[in-house]
């Protein structure tokens, strides 16, 4: 088993960038590697609550993101400067994550075998 | 209104220095898209400032005081008015 | 009444940017302006792939067009373009392809041009 | 011996990214190791369309992907992206189709993950 | 007679950017347009003489850039600030070309009747 | 090495402060394509630092001091005594 992790930065709807992401964690999750997923950047608004994406004409992809924990992916980490400079707090976000700082990020991406970022 | 300026990210990932540099305090911004994520970083940089009603609606959120809401129809009318539009 | 160019400079997975670019040529028309031609260039040209397969809960993105065409907005790619990305340019179904010279002078003539990317 | 595998990102109008990972490609080879496959996800599908039509004093496309082809390097698509951005996945020529399970086996195997976009 | 400006902002060999501003300049000075080409951020690299493009695989383009005057082409505006990032003089740059301050570029834009980037 | 991060575009066109506090002092930065253009900008973000050779023929430009200039096999060689890369 490898750790693995997904590193998001473009914003949600954003070419199909998110979606990609998510897609990507999902599979290695099902083939039982040790996935994690880092939301840094623009990327954090993926996880606002109470958006509408079919109004722009988008698939509803965010209802993925909040069946996470049901695929075996709880390891979800989520940039505390970015939710700073989005004025996203806590509460507002569709799942429990843990927000982390860039030390802590540094230490995460130092302990996995294999990183992509989409 | 001279020139529109048109933005559809968030202002992180444009090279911010150069394309705010180029607008001028009489132009106008507009701001579509995953660009309306990000007013607050958007705010200061010109007189005029729009942001699409729709793009609002459709992520849960509501337009910063310093932006004006517009609908479709405004923002044809916006176009229109200005002398040109540049889309960054 | 003004007339609009639109032009197109994003791919077909950028959903975001055709519903855009859709509602706005909406408007200019229900506005009583004109749009000579929908432009599509760069990665805009992947719009007249004939292969496109998506899910009924994906955007429509052959409605969107063929409902700009109905309206007799005049859908046109960038041959040069096109060619460089492998699409199929004896194959594009309502998109006419096209020189950059016929692009420009509809534009030289028109009152605004607005990029959608 | 290391496995290496590679995946493409980018489009096929992004010359440079091609000739960097050929190139990067070639010299895992020379160093004994070995490539399990070559994955095309996001625009990287394009590279699998059989229309590309370039000039003679362009990159040649083709010719690189039949070099790493014939020196057994398995090149694989990503169906999913490829039908939302219009490739024909019944013509992909040297390209195999599949989905993204075979991949991450292949990457979950693998010594090193190399993304070039 | 239209006053049109193409404003490049990606490094030279970023995807096909420079190549789609170059097409776009020369079709509309084809057809006897008033047409302005502003370098910005990367993109005024396009410019540094001596580079080699086919040794990357790539298409030597740059040599176009070389003729923009016989094509009729003579206001090609290049930002200082650009220039002074990537640690460039005027005579490293390929062609005599116009260096222009903030304020001169917000200048030209004014003038203008369409702008397009690229 | 732990973590080789490969940058290919000039750091202006990237999120920079976001990407640049995710690399820890003992990790290496690799420059390729586009961002050989702008080795002044990535010069102080770690300890070790490269660039490919061909990248900088290429451009007609060379190494900055505090880039080391490698051969497509130091490329591969890099990379396989990384413990991984990221391709930013």
């Amino acid at each position: 088993m490898k750790n693995i992790m997904v590193i998001s930065s473009h914003s949600p709807f954003d070419n199909m960038h998110a979606r990609d992401a998510l897609d990507m964690a999902l599979i290695f999750a099902a083939i039982d590697q040790n996935i994690s997923w880092l939301f840094q950047g623009p990327a954090v608004l993926a996880l606002k609550s109470e958006q509408a994406p079919h109004e722009m004409g988008i698939k509803n992809f965010l209802k993925s993101i909040k069946m996470l924990e049901i695929y075996d992916i709880d390891q979800v980490y989520v940039c505390q400067s970015a939710l700073d400079l989005y004025q996203l707090t806590a509460t507002e976000l569709s799942i429990d994550v843990q927000i982390v700082n860039t030390e802590q990020q540094r230490q995460l991406i130092t302990q996995q075998d294999h990183i992509v970022t989409l | 209104m001279n020139t529109l300026h048109i933005f559809s990210k968030p202002l992180s990932t444009l090279n911010s220095i150069a394309v705010t540099s180029l607008i001028s305090e009489t132009d106008g911004i507009l701001l579509m898209g995953e660009a309306c994520f990000d007013q607050a970083s958007y705010q200061n940089l010109a007189s005029k400032q729009y942001v699409l009603s729709h793009c609002l609606v459709a992520r849960g959120i509501t337009a910063h005081p310093s932006f004006s809401s517009i609908s479709d129809v405004e923002w044809v009318n916006l176009i229109d008015n200005a002398k040109k539009s540049i889309t960054w | 009444m003004s007339k609009f160019v639109l032009s197109l400079h994003s791919g077909v997975s950028d959903h975001l940017t055709l519903h855009n670019l859709s509602r706005f040529a909406d408007a200019v028309l229900a506005e009583g302006h004109q749009i000579p031609c929908i432009f599509l260039y760069q990665d805009g040209v992947y719009h007249a792939s004939q292969n496109l397969q998506l899910a009924s809960d994906e955007l429509n993105i052959a409605e969107i067009w063929q409902s700009l065409f109905n309206r007799g907005i005049s859908l046109i790619l960038c041959v040069t373009a096109a060619e460089k990305r492998g699409i199929d340019t004896a194959n594009t179904g309502i998109f006419k392809v096209a020189g950059l010279a016929e692009f420009a002078m509809l534009t030289a003539q028109s009152d605004k041009w607005v990029q959608f990317k």
